[in-house]
């Protein structure tokens, strides 16, 4: 019995809804599309519940580490990081009903922390993208030599400075671009789709047990 | 001299920036503390904006009068139950109804997005597209591109004689095309620091940062140095 | 009740049931031995042995991640089934394995997996919860925590296998920074080319999500894998039979794609 | 330690500590910043001129909606471009509403009236020409009754009663069939303003668009996207048509130096490839 409940109701579970949300996407029917629509939103409440297991567990392993050394400082300051604003803005949220995305003391940790640290670490990609350009692109085989030719004439092409040391950058870069990018990226789109059909009839038939841990 | 709100602000923001870009040199205390300020200060937020996105859709239906979207409360908390050692596995209940919603939402639109919509793209780019060749040139090379690649990614079968070589102009279209992509990326990537750096440079107190930043990097490489030649 | 299927979608209704039909039967007749597909190598699969054994040797530990994707997402599942095996893998040779997500739909699914792997190999204690690391639900804090941890923690192995956006090259470059060997896989078409560029191996698109079977090996996955062959086929050929049309000017069966 | 031959120079140009490189892209990015070179951009793109010439023959007085997308990351190629059009708008006497669809942007919308009029809701024309409505959350529903009914914010972002502002003075139908165009600054999606305001109303769009949009923004150029500005280096031309050179334009400066920086390092690693190979063998 225990098998039951277990493994085999989520996995049906799982089977009727795909199913059904396959159905909605295929066929106009009123009451299957709105209730399509419903699922799918109370898909998005259900979903947002998994953050308590990861704050927990996040707060546990943080909390234990400031435990056994009171002196790590990072641990505090993520510590802080984390639970001031989040009870603040639940508080401010539950009692007074300012969204976060409106309450301005969230904004400011927003724009002192987040924001900062999101355009940084986005923009970190610069140096990334150079060393990793200064060591891919070595003509060690024929492959290497085409990413290198490739990637070059693209990368001279789109730079105002590219069109002042040869004019046929530019040209060549738009064919790259809309020749063999173009056929690049859509056998990428259709072998993901195929991969990803075989996937789901593996989940669907119950070969493919990762989502559900191995447990017993 | 008063110190207001906004200069604490971008003071904090200045120093995050600075402290994370010390990653480049080397990890570092200054990198760590603003990394973990800036794990804990994202999760909150990120959590704060999707309870804010969640309670929107519940409260939704709750003010019509649809009592039962209450229900999603309970099924959401039986993730709860993975703290415990007997009921652990009800953990799978709601991730089987995630699961289950996204696959069925994915798998047939897809089929149409990127699949049918991918070929019929492919059959019209044959002849529309012209760049740097003579007409059908261009279009040929797509839909050569398109099949042989296509063709590449073939498990079950070993490529021998002309298959190989198929498979192999395939290989090189897709490394074509991946090379293109890199080198149109840097643009993008560049403007981004841009952006960065002239919020280092113009904004107050932003400057004065970076003046202490500098030094402080300048000392630190001399330190290295120091202990790397004893 | 009126049932009609959504305009433009009757095309996507045949392949989706034409699909199941196939999947089915090749599943049934691979079972039965009347074929017997042989899969080709992939050199990234074969080199995790490599990744793990030098792990091993250093005596550092191997990093796992399948990036920011949901539990729902095609590349996230194919991304723990193979962390499954990487995980005995550690648990046999007692590396540590580290394993880090950032969407918290992963958390139950992935500890669940990774201890269960550990009792497998016959080594729960070995078991330690604090290598299981949610970075944060945000794609660049996530990307942050990846990069420090993996340079402080000196990682021997660096496997970024799963859904990876803009992070890709800063995971790849804090591994290429601390000596690892990288083996990456995604099917985003955008990263792709940051993984080749400085991954040791790199599985591309479909390769990432056939892993999982690859790996098993059993018969009904090897079959659903020739099921994927044969859908490729049709997708072949219905390519080629609308360029033959359209090269003669017909446009009926570019049309009848989108009926 | 294994005792090591000490490297030529060919061998650590192959294998240079890479933080060399970080510190020349640094160095290359910032200089031009601080100090402008000038270097010259090329020719001007189509979809930067189609937009340039859309506006410039709109008559004085047509309304243009500006709709603030843009994260703070994607602002650095946004932002100029915003700045640039609102320059041009203001040049030809255009009316302009402003609004943001995503609560990041709301403080760009403010920037922009700054660094072009050098006020924002104290300078004179503002409730006469410039109107700035403030966040507008729910993108495709927001603009939707946006575009249906233009009073249905009630309030500015700064609480004045729209009502009472002398832009809503005397519009035909108050809705988005009054629009001469509308402009898409951000990097996510054009594809729901296309839907919700050129397939229904038959305005037109436009962009300031974050470069990685650019591809899913040609399947509409130029029919129902009449223009846009890609990337930085789309808006630095904008700035040059405008005669306002301005961020955009010192950014491109920076972005040949630092291309230029990442080629000669490919062709320096290789040199030092090839040679040491050479003499390897």
């Amino acid at each position: 019995m225990s098998i039951v409940i277990r493994r085999y109701i989520p996995w049906i579970l799982a089977v009727i809804l795909t199913f059904f949300m396959a159905l909605d996407t295929l066929v106009l029917e009123k009451n299957i599309n709105a209730y399509a629509e419903a699922i799918r939103k109370a898909q998005a409440i259900i979903g947002t519940h998994a953050v308590i297991i990861s704050i927990t567990l996040f707060t546990r392993i943080h909390g234990r580490r400031v435990i056994k050394d009171p002196k790590r400082i990072e641990s505090w300051i993520l510590l802080i990081c984390l639970w001031i604003p989040l009870i603040w803005g639940l508080g401010r949220y539950a009692f007074y009903g300012v969204k976060p995305t409106v309450e301005p003391s969230i904004q400011q940790v927003f724009s002192a922390i987040v924001s900062p640290g999101d355009s940084t670490i986005y923009s970190i990609l610069v140096f990334f993208i150079a060393s990793a350009a200064y060591r891919a692109f070595r003509a060690r085989s024929m492959e290497a030599a085409i990413l290198l030719i490739a990637g070059s004439i693209c990368m001279l092409g789109n730079a105002p400075v590219g069109e002042l040391i040869w004019s046929g950058f530019v040209p060549l870069k738009d064919w790259i671009n809309n020749v063999w990018v173009r056929a690049e990226a859509r056998v990428i789109i259709i072998s993901g789709l195929l991969a990803t059909l075989a996937l789901y009839v593996r989940i669907l038939l119950g070969y493919e047990r990762g989502w559900m841990g191995r447990g017993e | 001299m008063s110190v207001d709100l906004t200069t604490i602000v971008n003071l904090t923001a200045a120093g995050i920036t600075l402290m994370l870009l010390s990653y480049l040199y080397k990890e570092n205390r200054f990198f760590r503390i603003a990394e973990h300020a800036y794990m804990g200060a994202a999760a909150a937020y990120t959590t704060l904006i999707s309870i804010d996105t969640a309670w929107t859709y519940l409260y939704d239906y709750v003010s019509k009068g649809h009592w039962w979207w209450w229900l999603t409360i309970p099924i959401g908390l039986l993730y709860i139950f993975f703290f415990t050692r007997k009921y652990f596995y009800l953990y799978r209940y709601p991730t089987a109804i995630v699961m289950g919603i996204g696959m069925g939402t994915i798998v047939s639109r897809y089929i149409k997005t990127q699949f049918l919509e991918q070929i019929r793209a492919t059959i019209y780019e044959s002849t529309t597209t012209q760049y740097l060749l003579p007409k059908p040139l261009d279009g040929i090379l797509i839909s050569i591109g398109v099949l042989t690649a296509l063709f590449y990614f073939y498990f079950t079968m070993e490529f021998k004689g002309p298959l190989n070589t198929i498979a192999k102009i395939g290989r090189y279209t897709l490394i074509a095309g991946f090379g293109g992509s890199f080198g149109l990326t840097v643009m993008a990537r560049i403007s981004l620091f841009i952006g960065r750096v002239r919020f280092l440079y113009f904004t107050h107190p932003g400057p004065y940062i970076c003046v202490v930043a500098a030094i402080m990097l300048i000392a630190s490489i001399t330190l290295d140095y120091m202990k790397k030649s004893k | 009740m009126s049932l009609s299927i959504r305009p433009t979608y009757v095309g996507s209704a045949v392949i989706f049931m034409v699909s199941i039909v196939i999947m089915f039967l090749s599943i049934y007749l691979t079972k039965k031995g009347t074929v017997k597909p042989k899969i080709r190598k992939l050199p990234g699969m074969d080199a995790l042995d490599e990744a793990i054994g030098r792990a091993t040797e250093m005596g550092r530990p191997v990093h796992y991640t399948v990036g920011l994707g949901g539990v729902g997402d095609s590349q996230v599942i194919a991304g723990l089934s193979i962390c499954q095996y990487v995980a005995k893998k550690c648990a046999e040779y007692g590396v540590r394995f580290l394993f880090t997500f950032a969407d918290p739909s992963v958390e139950p699914v992935a500890r669940d997996l990774i201890k269960s792997s550990y009792t497998m190999a016959g080594k729960p204690d070995e078991y330690k919860p604090e290598n299981v690391i949610w970075l944060s639900n945000r794609q660049f804090a996530y990307a942050t925590g990846a990069m420090g941890l993996i340079l402080r923690e000196k990682v021997a192995a660096n496997l970024l296998l799963g859904y990876f956006a803009a992070e890709s090259l800063i995971l790849a470059e804090a591994g290429f920074r601390a000596g690892a060997i990288q083996i990456a896989g995604t099917t985003n078409s955008y990263q792709i080319p940051f993984f080749i560029a400085t991954c040791d191996y790199t599985l591309i698109s479909e390769e990432l999500i056939t892993a999982g079977a690859y790996v098993a090996g059993t018969p009904e996955q090897v079959g659903t894998i020739f099921g994927q062959d044969i859908m490729r086929l049709i997708g072949l050929i219905l390519t080629i039979i609308g360029l033959l049309f359209w090269a003669a000017g017909n446009r009926w069966f570019y049309d009848v794609l989108n009926i | 330690m294994e005792s090591k031959k000490p490297m030529t120079i060919w061998e650590k140009l192959e294998n240079m500590d890479v933080r060399y490189i970080y510190l020349l892209m640094w160095v290359a990015i910032s200089l031009p910043i601080l100090r402008p070179i000038g270097i010259p951009l090329g020719r001007y793109s189509i979809e930067t001129l189609g937009l340039y010439n859309f506006i410039d023959k709109l008559p004085p007085g047509s309304i243009v909606v500006f709709i603030d997308d843009q994260s703070p990351a994607a602002a650095a190629e946004c932002h100029p471009a915003e700045i640039a059009i609102f320059q041009h708008c203001v040049n030809k006497g255009l009316k302009v509403l402003f609004y943001a669809s995503r609560a990041e942007a709301v403080p760009f919308i403010e920037s922009t009236l700054q660094k072009v009029l050098g006020a924002s809701k104290d300078h004179p024309d503002y409730g006469k020409k410039y109107v700035n409505l403030g966040f507008i959350p729910q993108y495709e529903v927001g603009l939707a009754a946006l575009a249906a009914n233009m009073f249905y914010t009630v309030k500015d972002a700064y609480g004045n009663d729209i009502k009472t502002l002398p832009f809503f003075q005397n519009l035909p139908t108050g809705t988005a069939k009054d629009w001469a165009i509308v402009i898409y600054y951000g990097a996510s999606s054009v594809d729901w303003v296309v839907r919700q305001i050129t397939d229904v109303y038959g305005t037109k769009t436009g962009g300031g668009v974050a470069a990685v949009l650019s591809s899913r923004i040609y399947p509409y150029f130029p029919d129902k996207v009449v223009g846009f500005t890609n990337g930085l280096k789309g808006a630095a031309e904008y700035e040059i048509l405008v005669k306002r050179p301005g961020d955009a334009a010192a950014g491109m400066d920076a972005q040949s130096l630092g291309h230029l920086v990442i080629v000669i390092f490919i062709i320096l690693g290789n040199l030092g490839y090839f040679i040491s190979k050479r003499r390897r063998m």
